[in-house]
C-alpha cells in the first residue's frame, strides 16, 4: 500500500517526528511504498543538519537521512513553514539574502502542493502531530 | 486505491483556536493551495476551531496579521462546503451569527457521519 | 501571587487546575488562548464566575481584540494591556505560569 | 476509519471527543501520551469502557512500556506494536488523528 | 527584593507527562544544574506530571532514553523536598506506591499554600 | 524592578514567543530593567538568523535582535537544548564539527546556570510557553 505521511512537528520537543519515523521504519519492513513524508509547521525543523543530540541519545535528523537513502523516500519540507523557522538549502538562503544554509541530507524545500499531491496519490494518509 | 485523475474527498479538520498557535493559519495556506487540485474538499470546524471563524477579529494590539478576512475568500476559490459542529459553539457560547462567513450548522452525529464519507482526512 | 494562564479551558485543564489551586488575595490573568476563560455564556461561566468571589480575574486586552471577544467578556473581569501585565507582575509577588 | 489520540485526557479533550465522534464499527488507537487514557483506576476508565462497546480500543505496546503502565491497562484493550498500527491503518480505510 | 547570597526558595512545577513532550527531561537537567546554587529547592509534581515519577518505565521500543532512575539520584544532589499532589494521582488511579522515589504526598490545599510561600516558581 | 524572562517555545508557532516580547517591551518602557531573557526547551528556536517571514508579518527574530541591541539586554540561548534543536554559533559549529551556524546578532549560547542565575537575582521571574 502507498503511504502519505505529514509530519507538524520539530525532533525531540514533541514525540510525533519519533511516532512518524517508527510506524513508517514498520511500514518499510512489512513491504509498503512510502509515498512521500512531508514536513510542516514545525515539522519543518526535523531537517536541519545543526542538530548534535547527546551522545546516548537517538539522533533524529540523521535517522531520517539515512531512511531516505536507503529507501530512496522523498522527504519534503514545506518552503513557506520552513521560511518563518529557519530551515533553508542554499537555493533558498541566496534568495533570501542569507549567509549560510542548514537543510540536511535527502531533504527538499518544496510547496504545499507536495502535500496535496500526496493526500491524492497515497492510499492512506498518516498525520502525526501535536 | 485510486485510479490517476479521480477526485477525492478531503476534509480539513481545523480543532485549533487562532493567534495561539499557528496550526489555524498554516491550515488556510494548505486550503488555498489546495484549491487548484480541483478536489472535492470539505472545511470542518471543531471544538476550538470554530474560534477561527469568530467575527470581529482585530489583531492591532497584538501586533500580528488578522487573517481573519481570509475565509470570506474561500468561496472564490470554490471551497463552498464549509462547517461547523453545533455543539462546539454551544459549548463555548457561541452561534452561527457570530461567524465572518456564513456556514453550514451540523450536529455532533451528522459530522461523525460526513467523516466516514470521506477519502481522506488532514488534521489540523 | 499572580497565575497566568495561556490555554482554552475547552481544550485542557489549566485553567480549571489554575481556579483550584490559588490562594484567597491572588489574581488570574488570562492571556494568549486563555482570554477564551472570559466568554460570557460558555460552559465554564459558573466556574469562572465562583471563582471571582475569591480572587480577582484580568484579561489582557490585545488577547480578547485578537479573538474577535472582545465585547463578550463576563462582567467583573478586568482587562488590562501589556502595561497592565506589568504592573500586576510588580504589584504581586510571584508569578506562576500554569502553561 | 482509524482514530488515533495522542493526548492525556486528564489534560486535554481530545480522547473524549474522538469517543463522541466515532461511529460503530470504526477503532481508537491510542498513541504517545494517549496511552494514559487506558490506565486502570482513572477516572476515566467508565467513559473508556462505555466506548468499548461500540468501538475497538488499540494501545501502542512501545508508548505503555516507555510510560510503565503496560500492567495497568484496562481488560479489553488490545496492544499492538508498530507493525501492528500499520496493519490498523491497512485494515481501516482512512485516519483521523485528533492533534 | 533580594540581597546578594541570599537564599532563594525556588519551586519546579511539574505538569507535563514524560516522553510525549521533553519537557520532563529538559526540567530535570535544569534541576540537577540548579543543585549547583545551593538555593533552597521544592520539586512539585502536579497533574500529569505525576506520570514522571511512575515506576516500570522501560523505554527500549521506543528507541529514547529512560530518564526516569535520574529521578532517584536527585537525593545526592541534596533535592529533597520532593512534593506529589494527592488529587492528582487519585484522578490517574496512581498512588505513592507506585512511583519510583519516596515522595511527601500533599493536598492541592497544602500545595496552593506551599506556592505562597516561595520567591520563585519556574514552570514546566 | 529586576525581571528574568524564560521563553520556552519557538517562534510563530506558539504566541509565547510574541507575548514575552510585548510584556518585555511594555516593561522597559515603564523603567523596569530586564535582567535576562533566556530561551529554552522550543525557545532556542527564536535565535536563528535564517528566517524568512512573509513580508506583511512581523520579524519575530529581528525584533529580538534589535530590542537586545537598544536595551543591552542579555538574550542567552541554553546550549543543551540548542544542540538538541540545531542552533549553532561559531564557537558551537566548529566544536560539534559542523560548516555552517545559524545563531542571530544579540544572542548568545550559554549553560542553564544563567537561567538559575537569573531566577536568583531578578525580583521577578515570568515563563512564556506553551
Amino acid at each position: 500500500m502507498k503511504f502519505g505521511i505529514m509530519v507538524n512537528e520539530g525532533p525531540y520537543t514533541h514525540q510525533a517526528s519519533d511516532s512518524a519515523y517508527n510506524f513508517v521504519a514498520a511500514a518499510l519492513e512489512k513491504g509498503h511504498e512510502i509515498y512521500r513524508i512531508f514536513f510542516y509547521h514545525d515539522g519543518v525543523n526535523n531537517g536541519t543538519r545543526l542538530t548534535t543530540p547527546p551522545q546516548d541519545d537517538r539522533n533524529i535528523v540523521n535517522r531520517w537521512s539515512a531512511l531516505a537513502e536507503k529507501h530512496e523516500i522523498d522527504l519534503v519540507i514545506c518552503v513557506a513553514a520552513a521560511q518563518r523557522r529557519g530551515i533553508a538549502d542554499a537555493d533558498e538562503s541566496k534568495r533570501n539574502g542569507k549567509d549560510a544554509d542548514n537543510i540536511a541530507p535527502g531533504f527538499r524545500i518544496s510547496g504545499l502542493g507536495q502535500l496535496l499531491e500526496a493526500s491524492i496519490q497515497a492510499d492512506r494518509m498518516v498525520v502525526f502531530g501535536d | 486505491m485510486e485510479e490517476a485523475g479521480e477526485t477525492k474527498k478531503i476534509m480539513y479538520v481545523n480543532r485549533k483556536a487562532p493567534y495561539g498557535t499557528i496550526y489555524a493559519l498554516e491550515a488556510l495556506e494548505v486550503v488555498l493551495i489546495g484549491a487548484a487540485f480541483e478536489q472535492d474538499v470539505y472545511m470542518m470546524f471543531l471544538d476550538d476551531g470554530v474560534f477561527q471563524l469568530k467575527k470581529e477579529q482585530d489583531t492591532k494590539a497584538l501586533g500580528v496579521k488578522n487573517f481573519s478576512p481570509t475565509y470570506r475568500a474561500l468561496e472564490m476559490y470554490d471551497v463552498e462546503k464549509i462547517y461547523v459542529e453545533k455543539e462546539s459553539m454551544e459549548v463555548r457560547g457561541l452561534t452561527a451569527d457570530d461567524l465572518i462567513i456564513p456556514v453550514e450548522v451540523k450536529s455532533n452525529e451528522e459530522v461523525t457521519k460526513m467523516m466516514t464519507e470521506m477519502d481522506v482526512l488532514l488534521n489540523f | 501571587m499572580l497565575h497566568t494562564v495561556n490555554k482554552s479551558p475547552f481544550d485542557r485543564n489549566s485553567l480549571e487546575r489554575c481556579m483550584r489551586t490559588c490562594d484567597k488575595g491572588s489574581a488570574i490573568l488570562l492571556i494568549e488562548d486563555g482570554v477564551y476563560g472570559g466568554i460570557k455564556g460558555s460552559v465554564i461561566e459558573d466556574k469562572v464566575k465562583g471563582a471571582m468571589k475569591d480572587v480577582k480575574i484580568y484579561a489582557l486586552e490585545a488577547d480578547l481584540d485578537s479573538r474577535g471577544i472582545k465585547g463578550r467578556v463576563i462582567d467583573g473581569i478586568q482587562l488590562v494591556d501589556y502595561n497592565g501585565f506589568v504592573d500586576l507582575t510588580v504589584e504581586y509577588d510571584k508569578v506562576q505560569s500554569w502553561l
